[in-house]
Parts: C-alpha cells; structure tokens; sequence
C-alpha cells in the first residue's frame, strides 16, 4: 500500500518551488539530549496501530514502535528478530516460530506467541475492518473470522509461551517474508479491540522506541527511545515527526530541510536536478531503486488492447527516455521489467523487451496486425491531483504521433478513477503503480497479473482485486502456484522469472514504465549511518548522531 | 470576483433594500427609458474606461475567432528536447514542461475562456430571467418558493458549488459552463424580480394599468424591456468573473482536461516552476488580467450609461 | 464677536441696537465652477436684517436666494462654490475676512440656520435628542446628560409633545410638522441673533405650515431675532415678514416693506409672481402663469435677466441691465425701503 | 425584530436543507464507491469495503442516508470521516481555526486599507490621490485571486525571501496569504467608501452638522462616517461569511492549512465526510452571516425596520 496515497514520487498538487529560502535558524539543540535527536517531516497517517497502518507514513511510526518475526534489509534480505526459528512443513502450509524469549512490551507485559495470536485475531476480525488485514488471507481461518463467523482465527495457534504455529489454507514457502509487513507485529492486552481509540492514537509496541504522548493529529508524533527493548537499543533519544500538509509535503521537507528543521527531506521532483548538484557533493544525497514500478494498466480483455500484438505496439511507441529526460529531467529511469532491480534473485533487466528502446516501426508494425488502425479511439485514465498532467499528456503525445491513435486523456479523482478501472467494460489503459509490501517476488505478479486477483464482483462484474487489466493465462497462474509450492529458493526464484517473462514480455499483460526511483536527503553532517529502508523510510534504529 | 458579483448585488437574503444604500448599487434596477438607447449609447463612448474595455474585448473575441490564423505554432505541439524554454525567438513566451509553444497555447486559450465566459452567464441569465419573471409575475406561494430555491443555490460560494457539480459531472468545459450557470442565476432572478417589484409599482405602469392593458402585456412590454438593462450590465460585468472562475476550476485541477490549452491549466502548470520559470505563469496571468479587466469595464460603462446618477 | 461663551442667562431681548442691523449683506457676488463654465448664481446682492426684524427673500429656485443664506453661514460647498465679491456684516464686521475656525464659532451661537426638509436636514442615524445636545456639548462643553436635558427642554419649547418619552428617537419617527420643529429648537438652542431659515414650510402640510410659521414667529419675537425667511410662497411671508425682497437670476429686483409689495408691485416679475396666488375673488378665471423658464445661468440673457418671460420688455431690457432704483411716489416722494430694477418700473408701480 | 428573526432563521433551515440535498444528490451520482480506495492504486479488500458500507450506512437509499445527516447534523456530529475514521468536526476543527485567524486578518486589512483608502479619495475628490486611488482600485477588480497569490508568493517569498514559501501557521507566514484574500476586497471597499461618502458628503444633514457650528473632525467622524459605513460594513460581513466558508484557491497556493485546502484535498479523495461538512459549514456561515448582516444594517440605520 506504500507510497500510494502519498504518491510520493511525484509531488502533490501544489509544489512551489523554492529559490534556497533559509528561512529562520533551525533547532539546534538536538544533541542536548543523549543521542541527539532526529527530525523529519511526514504528511498525516491514515494509522499508526499496526491493525491499520499502510502507507509508508503509517509504516515508519509503526515500524518503530514494533518489532515483528523478522525485519528486512533494503535489498530484501530477511533478518530475525522475535523469531529466533521458523519451521515449514514439507508441503508448505504449517509454519513453526520460535518465539525470543524475555522481551516485554514497554509496559511491561510479555511478548509472547500468544501476543502474536491476539494481534492477528485483532486484525482479522471483521468489525476492525483493517485495510491491511488481507495479507493475512493465507492463515486458515481467515474467512471465517473476517466474515464475522468466527471470532477465532483457527490457524494461528500458541502452542506455548513461546511457540507460534501457523496454518496455511495453501502452499507458501515465502510466508516468512510477508511477516516484515507491520500488520503482523504483536500487541499487548492493553491494545483492546480494533477500535479502541486511545491505544490507535498511542500504542504501546515492542518496539526501539515509544510514543512520548499521544498522536497529535496534523501536528506530531514524537518517539522516544525504548530503553527497556529487547534487541540492540536505539541511540537516538528521540524522533521528533513533525506532520505536514499533505498538499506539498516534499516542497515542506525540503525547505525544512534547507533550514535546518529536519535531518531528512524528500523533495518536490522539478527541484531535483538542483538539490542533487547541491547536496551529493556534500554527501548528503540518498538514491535508490526500491521495491515499486510505475506501469500502465492495459485492459486486456477489451477492444482495442485485447491482443498482446497491440499491447507491445503500445509499448513500443512510448519513448520512455526521452519523457524521463524531458518531462523527469533525468530523475526517472526507464523500467524493462516489472519486478524491481531491488529484488536482486528474480531481477531481469530487459525482460520485456518492448520497453527496452522506442521502435517506430516495429510499433507501427504490430498496430497494422492487431488492428490497432490509425484513428482508433484509446481511452487513457489518470488520477488527478498526483502530479501525473504532465507525463500522461507526453506519452498521450507519443501514442497519438506513432500510431496515429486518437488518445483520449481521461483525468478522475482516486476513487472514480478505481471505481474506473474496475469496471469490466473500461477498455484502453490506466496510469498506475505499484510498491511491494514484502520483499517477495509474488506480491508483484500475483496481484497484477494472477486471475485470482480480478477477483470480479458476481453482481457488478468490476474487479475487485488489483489486477485490473484483467490479464488471465492459466500458464501463468500454475507457474505462480507451482513457485509458491517450491521449498528451494533457487527453483522458486526461476519459476518467478518464467513467470514474469510469459506475462510481461511474451503477452504483455501490462506495460512497464519507469522504475520506482526515490531520492532523499539525509543531514550526515550530524547523524552517522542514515539510510533509506525497504520501506524508504529513514532506518531510524540504527542511526546515531555524530 | 464572484463574491464580488454576489454581495454587492444583493446583501442580504431578504427584505431590508429600503435604505438609501449604493452598496446595492447593482441590484437596484436600471430604470433606463428602452427609447434612450441613443444616449446610452452616447454616454458609454463618452467613457474612456468602457471604450478600452471594449477595445480589449474585442481583441479576445477577435483572437479566439482566428486563433488557428495567429498562433504561431500548434498548441498541443509537444517537443520533449525542447521543455521549459526561456522566451526566444523561437518561441516568443518560451515553451512549458512538454516542449509546447506557450504563446499558441496562451492564444488558444482565449478560446476557452470567450466560450466558458459568455456560456455560462448567457445561461445565468436565462435561466434567472424566466424564474425572476415567474416570481415577480406570480408573486405570493410562486415567489416563495421560487426565491428559496434561489437562496440555496445562493448559498454556495461559486467555487464550491462548482467543484461539487463538476465532480458529479466529469471535467470537461460543458461541465463547467452549467456549474457556473447553476450557481450564478440567483443574482439575475433577484435583480429581474426586484427590479419588476419596484417597475410594477411606477407611474407608468400604474397608468398604462389605468388604460387596461393586461398583466402579462404590462410585463412583456413595460417591465421586461426597463428591468432587462440591469441585467445586461450585470451579464458583461459578470462575464469577466465566469473566466476568473473558470480558471480558477481548472487551477485547482476539476476544470477542463489538463492537455487542452486554457489558461488555468497553464498555471497549474506553472506553479511548480514558481521562481525558477517565471514566464510560465507570468504571460497567462497578464492574458487573464487583461481579460477580466475588459469585461469588468465593458460592464462599469454599460451600468453607469444606462443608469447615471449611479456614478 | 467671536466668543463662543455665550451663556443662557444673556439677556431674552438683544441688545437692539437699531442703527446698526444684526446682518447687512454689500454687493455679495457668488459664482461656481462647474465643467462647463462658471455659474454666477449672486450678482450683487445686498440686503439687510435688524434684530427683532424679519425679511423674506422671495424667488423661484435657482434666483440665488438659498445660496446667499449658505454664503452667510459659510456652508457653501466649497469647491465649486465661492464668494467673489462683496462683504457680508454681522453687526458689523465683515465675518468673509474671519478664519474658518472663528466663522464656525458663530454657527450656533450667533447664527442658526433652518432648513427645508427637516427629514434629510436631520442626521438619520442619530437620535433627535444627540443632535440637538449636540449644540450644548459642542459649543459650551456640557456633559451629555446636561445636553439631553436641555435637549428635552428645547423640545418642550418647540411644543413637541411627550418631549422626555421622545428625545431618543430618531428622526424618521416623527411627523413632517414634529420634524420641523425639532430643526427649529436645534436653531434656538444657543438663542443666536441670526436665524436662517430656508423655505421652513414647503414640505409641510398647509395646515402644519401654518402652525409652524406661526410657532416661528413666536419665537423670534421672544427672543428678539433677525430672521430672514427663505420662500418662493408670497403667501407664506405675509403675516410674519417686516420686509421682503425679491430675487431673479442671482440680483434681488424689488426690496419693500411687506404691505405695499402687496398692493404696488414695482417690478413686472413681482407682478406675475402675485397674479399667480390664487385668489377667491377671482374664482372661476384662468390663473396666472409667468410664462417661460427661469435663465440658464451659464448663459443669462443680456439686458435684464428677466426680458425674455417679461409680458413688457421693450429694446432696452434687452441691452442693458437696469440697476436696483429707489422708487418713488408719483410726486417724487420717498417710498422708505423701496426699491426696483426695473427700466420701466414708474409704469409698473404707477400704472 | 423578533419574530423577523424567526422567519429569517426558518427560511435559514430551508436553505441549509435545500443546499444539502443539492449536495448530497451530487455526491450519491458519482461513479466512485465513497469507502472503495484509500486514495491509492490499491484497491480496497471487497471484505473492508462491504464492512465499512455497512457501519456508515451507504448501504441505504439516500433519502435514509440523508435523514440519518440530519439527525446527526443536529445534534453537531458530521460522522466520521471513510479513511482515518475519526470524527469529521473533531478533523476540521483546528483547521477551522486556521481559517478563521485567515478571514479575521484580511478583514482587518480590508477596513485599514479599504476605508482609509476610499475616505481619502472622497475627501479630496479629483485630487491626485483621488486618481491614484480610483486607478488601483479599478485595476485590482481584475486580478484573480491566483494571479494575486503567485504574483506576492514569487516576489516577497521566492524572491525577496521575506516570508516563508509556505505556511506554517505562524504570524508571519499569515501575511501574504492574507493580502492575497484582502487586496481585491479592500479595493471594493474603497470604491465603495468612496462612492457612498461623496453620497454622504453631499447630504442635507452634513450641511446641517456644519451649520450647527460643529468642528470638522465631528462632521466628519461622526456625523459623515457614521452614514458612510453602513454599506461597507454590510459589504464586508458577507465577504467574512465568503472568507471563513474556505478560500480554496489562496489556501492551497500558500498551503494554508484551512479547511478551504482540506476541501479541495477530500475532493481529490473524494472524502465525502470532509466535502459534506466543509460545504455544509459554509453555506451554513454564509446564511448565518447574512442574517447577522441585516440585524446590522438595522442597528447601524435606525430607519430599517425588519419585518
């Protein structure tokens, strides 16, 4: 869910742009207290009780007052933390966790399986109505509990004080993996039903640090170092989190930034090019390639994009470099896959190989054969306000130039324009994007491109899951059940690939676009070891001040 | 602008009109003798403000006439090797952040704007004229209600009303037209229904009822022609606030697609460059400026020609 | 002169000095600049009032009777308006050559002034009992709740009924005739040796006229007053006025005592202005009308401004204008206070 | 006086209903499912999204939904908002705060300017400040309100670096937001000063005050000043009414943290909860503040009698 709402990679509607307005000195007194203090800004979550966090904002407060089963490197790279084992069974549906013994929520009850089993019941339970709670629909018993017919979740079992076991409704060798995500941390007693309204507003984790007062809505979160954690503690003293106005969060940042009130700052993306020759030299300049991609849907079931011919015609025709130099100014890089270089196993740069290099000819080409004639109709939606106008009117531009279409920009706000792309008569393509909650290869291509996930409504027809291109190949989805019921991670990875490949190259279910690319600046003049995490968040655990 | 029109036309929701107040400048009915259309006209030349709003008037209507003939270049022309020009030779207001000629688009969007702007209040006004008339001419129960139905759509600020209509409709400029139409009709059928209530009581009606013509022929020939000057003032007043509302719609990013040049659009566009590409918005605002700016004047000469002791 | 301390106990009877009148106007000329040219409204006039005395100017309007009475109480608008010419004595000194702030000192005090339509003459927003304290606070320093009750005081003099229930209301509460008097207190209040008053009793009811012009004379005998009495109704000024002087075009052409006006016109337009009162005895005739309109200012005809409506014009009214003459009887004897611009105003006053 | 109130406030209730019928029939019609989506690309869990339908009642007809609005409506409850499912008035209220420190100063701004400008080009009429006065205050009726905005943002913030870029709240960055709202009003203000003074000045009773012997500041700052405010004053209690119902454009030029900009981002979201109340507060104010206006006007003239 990360990084949707925010839409980060583009800034919000408003973005005013900023000519190095220092205004007024920054606090300075961060280091009075011992560890010093790290500052940042953030817009508004829609929560931060793990029942409920999403977007990235919600993450990084969650992340930080809980630590789950296991934490994750930026490159994917699972590391224990509560868990101190974990045992499948041979045919991938029953996972055994050794639960760490001694850790104790910071008020002081005990971190035990039965934590686990609480907190993910808490999730599941339908009158939470969690966003997040879907990840868990794996566990046995997760129907019966989130249709309200149980109020047991019967897959998750406490064997003892420290035992968690886990019931799979169907093969995953990967289920570790999705344990990073924060809705599967545990929660002491105190939390109480999902909607009780003090401990969403100031939950008590397990985490390095703990909320020094309550949430103050549109204002700030403050963290203060856990001394009483469990694992290696903090050394920052504090979080100071300011909240910002969702409207131009990243121009904020990083005026803050320039001022001096915050250590860490996105920025708004027509800044980039300046604030990178201002601050990489100063080795304050963090980029990377994380765990997204930015794509279009096509809607594959539907005249005119009913044929992969016409759908690598598509592709074929954008020239996603010039857009990234002349619209991006540099600051995107052209996609040829849809899993990300950050998932360094299954990673296949070039796999599609229509988005490689602009073909005019073998675009017009494709067009002639699938019909896809001069002066054919292509509807093209957005979601307006995100900061897409511009390059959807360059790539609009480049379809129209190519192939002669006559593209039809179709610009609607979030929930019209899901309520759009749902619907089983949307034909041509849809902006989107997507960022992975866990670092597996499968929350990619199952839910854009597995039939499962159309998940279509039987009295409405709209889809209902993420794929709404509505590609379907039964090749395809053996390939994903077959790499999920594949204990080795070699051969699991291979089949991922196979996958990929039949999809997004072979059919082109989807049409890659640029790669999820997120700069940050990090004040390293104060604080050592800052980092972008998985969740490109500020690793604020392990971040000490000079 | 609109609040402007709003306020200033009528204050309050109900009776008190009597004091001697210019406030209600514009809502007090132009009384103007429809035989006197000569010296209307001779007092509107003899103003040098409406005589340049005019002339720049005009010079819109004339640009969004042969805008294919002046712009320079396609307007929906992108050039992605060629974004955010500075102003040259080449292209004389620079290019904006898809290559596009800036000086076409700003043409192009006089379009846009003469179209929205005089669609709407023509709409306005018809609508608010057939409901001024039917209030005034009914009175009692149908003016009530009528009123009331008047009042809530009075009610929205313009923008807000807007955007909720526009949001149930769809971008688009017909859109846009009918959610300014819907929210400005009040202001008209408030001045047609006043200005009725007060004609309906003047001398000349009192006689020409003496002579026994009938109501509705009292209406159609006296009351209609006097009270129909202050609403065409209001109308070329209020056409300069429908392009400032507009643009304001597509500013905040709910008025017509964003690739279509219009002039809102461009400084959506441009706000994101604020300081760094001036001209961006610079040369959209002056057409904005000078736009409104004409219409404003066109409709302050028309107000005080056909109504002097307005002055 | 130009104290403002003048306290209620001064004596009710003016100190009457006889020789020297309360008010005497010399040769006063006033024009005003307008877009398209100047406008000379005064041409000359002179006048005088004595305490205890009351004269009427009479004339239509624009003859430049109103703007005589606002030069001498210095409310000209001013732009446009100005004195050009002349000196206006009040017991005589010349107050055109006293500062502004000395001049404002005798509004009130020593001058008052009444005008036509008490309903916008009256501040609308203001009770009528702060606008007449408002003489005491202003002019002699009182505290508001002394001026409120000398306001309540004035109101009984003016015989407003119910004065202390009515001192807080507003203007627009009060009937035309009420109004009336409440302007005619506010001018009393400070018991000047001038009063003004303009066409006091146009906007009244004839009945209210009465009353009130009546109430007007009562008062200015009591208080021993100079009055000059601003009309365009000869029939008004009859019973109240001492002397009378007509006006036409911004020049007064017949000054008299007010009996004889009556019955010997000296000059054509007194003539027609009299013809056209209607009379009983002449019931059943076709009345009177001068005929023709009044003179366009920026351009007043050559000659005497009033040859083109005269029924009598002769070529001479049409090149030079005739000056104010002291008319005569037949014999040569003086007619005391009589005086007529007139070429030919021996055939009017003698037949 | 006080059943004029009563019939004012009755036709106030039929307004505000009418208003949100209006409102709540637009937003029924959209094809978006209010709980669908987060605002992201993700689509909702079908099983969050029937839970959620069902506990905020979108399950109902609207005639329902809308009864349901209006028994919380009158009991001060706007409902809880589809995302952070926190109580809507508890969401807006310090923005309302923020827009109300918002209206106040152009307000002020408004009557410092506004009615210093207009009373110095009426006292002296023709007069070069007269000319300089009428100039401006005719040119300013042409500038839209976003021209306004990035006209001071990019001269005394981006250039200047006298203000900050955006707002955060504090005095400082109050002020150009604030003469962003004000400058087009003041303008209308002064016209109106002037006009209605000039009016004033040429009035019997202001004659009358100078013939009373009266000092020319009381002339003035009583007798004409009085008479002169009362359009002004009625002009700018609207225009209050206008400026607290949210400034949308100058708030989201500046990021104005009001709930003008939370309009215009639940729009975006299509929040209904937060355009409900939002839209519904301002029409409310600005029915309110028109009431409020005519008992002005009546207290301010004595001679208006409300009935």
């Amino acid at each position: 869910m990360r990084g949707a709402k925010s839409a980060k990679w583009v800034a919000g509607a408003i973005v005013v742009a900023l000519a190095a307005t220092a205004c007024g000195g920054g606090n300075d007194k961060g280091d009075s207290a011992k560890g010093g203090v790290f500052r940042m800004g953030i817009t508004e979550p829609t929560a931060i009780d793990p029942f409920n966090a999403q977007e990235s904002e919600g993450s990084l407060v969650a992340h930080n007052l809980f630590t789950g089963l296991y934490k994750v490197e930026p490159n994917g790279k699972l590391i224990p933390a509560l868990a101190e084992s974990a045992t499948t069974s041979d045919d991938g549906k029953t996972w055994t966790f050794k639960i760490k013994a001694g850790t104790k929520f910071s008020n002081g009850e005990p971190v035990d399986a039965e934590a686990f089993v609480r907190a993910w019941t808490r999730v599941a339970d339908k009158k939470s109505a969690s966003d997040v709670a879907y990840h868990m629909a794996g566990i046995e018993g997760y129907e019966d509990l989130n249709s309200g017919k149980s109020d047991k979740f019967a897959g998750v079992k406490a064997v003892d004080a420290n035992t968690l076991e886990v019931k799979l409704s169907a093969a995953d060798f990967e289920f570790d993996k999705k344990t990073v995500h924060t809705v599967f941390a545990p929660v002491p007693k105190v939390a109480g039903a999902a909607d009780n309204k003090a401990y969403n507003d100031q939950p008590i984790g397990n985490g390095p640090f703990k909320m020094e007062g309550a949430w103050e809505h549109n204002k700030k979160i403050t963290l203060v170092r856990n001394d009483d954690y469990g694992f290696e503690k903090a050394k920052l003293a504090k979080v100071e989190i300011t909240i910002l106005n969702p409207n131009n969060t990243s121009t904020l940042e990083y005026q803050g930034f320039q001022a001096g009130t915050f250590d860490w700052a996105r920025m708004p993306t027509p800044q980039l090019p300046v604030a990178k020759q201002k601050y990489a030299p100063k080795n304050q300049w963090v980029e990377a390639d994380t765990s997204g991609i930015n794509y279009l849907v096509a809607f594959n079931q539907n005249a005119p994009l009913n044929s992969p011919d016409a759908r690598k015609a598509i592709s074929y025709a954008i020239d996603r470099e010039a857009i990234a130099k002349g619209v991006f100014q540099g600051m995107q890089k052209p996609a040829s896959s849809v899993l990300p270089p950050s998932f360094a196993d299954v990673y296949q740069e070039g796999v599609c190989t229509t988005c490689v290099k602009q073909d005019v000819a073998k675009a017009k080409e494709l067009a002639e054969k699938s019909g896809l004639k001069p002066g054919t109709v292509l509807d093209f939606g957005y979601n307006t306000g995100s900061g897409h106008e511009e390059w959807v009117q360059a790539v609009a531009q480049q379809l129209k130039d190519v192939l002669g279409l006559e593209v039809k920009l179709n610009g609607k706000p979030f929930k019209e324009a899901l309520s759009e792309q749902k619907d089983k008569k949307t034909a041509g393509l849809w902006r989107s994007a997507w960022g992975a909650d866990y670092p597996t290869a499968d929350n990619f291509l199952f839910p854009l491109l597995a039939t499962g996930s159309i998940n279509e409504d039987p009295a409405t027809g709209a889809a209902q899951g993420d794929n709404r291109g509505r590609y379907s190949n039964p090749e395809f989805d053996k390939l994903l059940d077959q790499a999920r019921a594949t204990k080795d991670a070699a051969a699991r990875a291979a089949l991922y690939k196979q996958a990929e490949k039949l999809a997004v190259d072979t059919e082109q279910g989807l049409i890659p676009l640029w790669k999820r690319t997120q700069y940050r600046l990090a004040n390293t003049a104060k604080f050592d070891n800052v980092k972008m995490d998985f969740f490109e968040d500020p690793n604020l655990a392990e971040i000490s001040a000079k | 602008m609109t609040e402007l029109t709003k306020s200033t036309a009528d204050a309050g929701t109900a009776e008190p009109a009597a004091a001697p107040a210019p406030a209600a400048a514009s809502a007090e009915p132009a009384v103007a003798r429809v035989t006197q259309w000569g010296e209307i006209r001779h007092r509107f030349v003899a103003n040098k403000l409406a005589v340049f709003g005019l002339v720049l008037v005009l010079a819109l209507f004339l640009t969004a006439i042969f805008a294919p003939l002046i712009a320079p270049q396609d307007p929906y022309h992108q050039d992605l090797t060629n974004t955010l020009q500075d102003p040259s030779g080449e292209h004389l207001l620079g290019t904006d952040a898809l290559g596009r000629d800036q000086l076409s688009r700003i043409i192009y969007g006089s379009r846009i704007a003469v179209e929205v702007g005089l669609a709407s209040i023509f709409l306005a006004c018809a609508i608010g004229v057939v409901v001024g008339a039917l209030a005034g001419y009914f009175g009692k129960a149908t003016d009530s209600v009528l009123m009331r139905v008047a009042d809530v759509f009075f009610a929205f600020p313009l923008i807000i009303g807007a955007i909720v209509i526009i949001m149930a409709m769809g971008r688009g400029v017909m859109p846009v037209i009918i959610s300014l139409a819907v929210f400005s009709w009040p202001t008209v059928s408030r001045l047609l229904r006043s200005s009725i209530l007060s004609v309906r009581e003047a001398d000349y009606v009192h006689a020409a009822r003496a002579l026994g013509a009938s109501t509705s022929r009292i209406i159609i020939r006296h009351i209609i022609p006097n009270s129909i000057a202050a609403v065409m003032a209001y109308a070329a007043f209020s056409v300069g606030g429908a392009i400032v509302a507009e643009a304001s719609l597509s500013f905040l990013g709910v008025g017509v697609s964003p690739e279509v040049p219009e002039w809102g659009n461009m400084l959506a566009g441009a706000k994101d460059f604020l300081g760094v590409k001036d001209f961006l918005w610079v040369y959209p605002s002056i057409a904005i400026v000078l736009t409104v700016l004409g219409f404003v004047f066109v409709g302050d000469g028309l107000r005080d020609a056909l109504d002097p002791k307005l002055r | 002169m130009t104290t403002s301390h003048i306290t209620a106990e001064r004596p009710a009877a003016a100190p009457g000095d006889d020789e020297t009148p309360v008010l005497e106007v010399r040769d006063l000329h006033v024009e005003f600049k307008t877009r398209e040219g100047i406008v000379r409204a005064v041409n000359g006039v002179n006048y005088s009032v004595r305490s205890g005395e009351t004269l009427a100017v009479l004339g239509e309007s624009g003859s430049g009777k109103s703007v005589t009475a606002q030069a001498i109480m210095g409310i000209l608008d001013s732009p446009p308006g100005r004195v050009s010419k002349g000196e206006i004595l009040f017991r005589g000194q010349d107050i055109l050559k006293l500062s502004e702030e000395e001049r404002r000192k005798l509004r009130g005090p020593k001058m008052a002034m009444i005008f036509q339509d008490a309903l916008s003459a009256l501040n609308p927003v203001f009770s009528v009992g702060n606008q007449l304290g408002e003489m005491f606070r202003v002019h002699q320093g009182m505290s508001k709740k002394d001026a409120t009750a000398k306001a309540v005081e004035l109101m009984d003099r003016v015989k407003i009924p119910a004065a202390k229930a009515r001192v807080n209301d507003y203007p627009h509460q009060f009937s035309g005739g009420m109004r009336q008097r409440i302007m005619i207190a506010m001018a009393l209040a400070l018991e000047p040796d001038l009063i003004i008053a303009d066409e006091p009793t146009t906007a009244l009811d004839v009945t209210v006229q009465a009353q009130v012009m009546d109430l007007l004379a009562e008062l200015q005998q009591e208080y021993a007053m100079g009055l000059i009495l601003i009309t365009h109704d000869l029939g008004v000024v009859a019973d109240v006025a001492d002397k009378i002087a007509v006006m036409y075009a911004g020049r007064i052409v017949e000054q008299s005592p007010i009996h004889e006006l009556y019955k010997r016109p000296a000059h054509p337009y007194t003539r027609g202005l009299l013809d056209s009162i209607p009379r009983l005895d002449q019931k059943g005739q076709e009345l009177y009308a001068i005929k023709g309109l009044p003179p366009n200012l920026l351009k007043p005809p050559a000659g005497c401004a009033f040859n083109p409506r005269c029924p009598k014009a002769q070529d001479i009214c049409r090149t030079d204008v005739p000056a104010l003459v002291p008319v005569t009887e037949q014999d040569g004897a003086e007619l005391v206070g009589r005086t007529s611009a007139c070429h030919f105003w021996k055939e009017q006053i003698h037949g | 006086m006080g059943s004029y109130v009563i019939r004012r406030l009755g036709q106030m209730v039929v307004v505000l209903f009418g208003a949100t019928v209006v409102l709540f029939a637009c937003l029924f019609v959209l094809p978006g499912d209010p709980v669908g989506s987060l605002g992201g690309d993700k689509a909702r869990d079908p099983a969050v999204v029937a839970e959620l339908r069902e506990r905020y009642g979108l399950n109902d007809p609207l005639p329902v939904q809308y009864g349901n609005f209006v028994k919380n409506l009158a009991k001060g409850d706007l409902g809880e908002d589809y995302t952070q499912r926190r109580p809507v008035t508890e969401i807006l209220a310090p923005k309302l705060t923020n827009t109300a420190k918002l209206a106040v100063a152009a307000i002020v701004i408004d009557i410092a300017i506004g009615l210093l400008a207009g009373m110095i080009a009426a006292l002296f009429r023709y007069s070069f400040w007269d000319v300089l006065i009428t100039l401006l205050t005719t040119m300013a009726v042409g500038f839209p309100s976003f021209v306004i905005g990035l006209v001071l943002l990019s001269t005394f913030s981006v250039k200047l670096a006298w203000f900050p870029v955006i707002a955060d709240g504090s005095f400082q960055s109050m002020i150009l937001p604030a003469f962003t709202l004000a400058i087009l009003d003041a303008a209308l203000v002064a016209r109106l000063m002037r006009g209605t003074m000039l009016e004033v000045l040429k009035a019997d009773y202001v004659k009358t005050a100078v013939a009373k012997g009266l000092p020319r500041r009381t002339v003035l700052f009583k007798h004409v000043m009085r008479n002169s405010i009362i359009p002004v004053v009625t002009y700018l209690g609207i225009s209050f009414g206008s400026l607290l119902g949210g400034a949308l454009i100058t708030e989201a030029i500046f990021n104005w943290d009001g709930i003008g900009l939370a309009l215009v981002l639940a729009i975006q979201q299509q929040n209904n909860p937060i355009i409900i109340g939002v839209v519904s507060f301002g029409v409310a104010v600005f029915v309110v503040l028109n009431l409020i206006v005519d008992l002005l006007y009546a207290v301010l003239d004595p001679r208006i009698r409300l009935a």
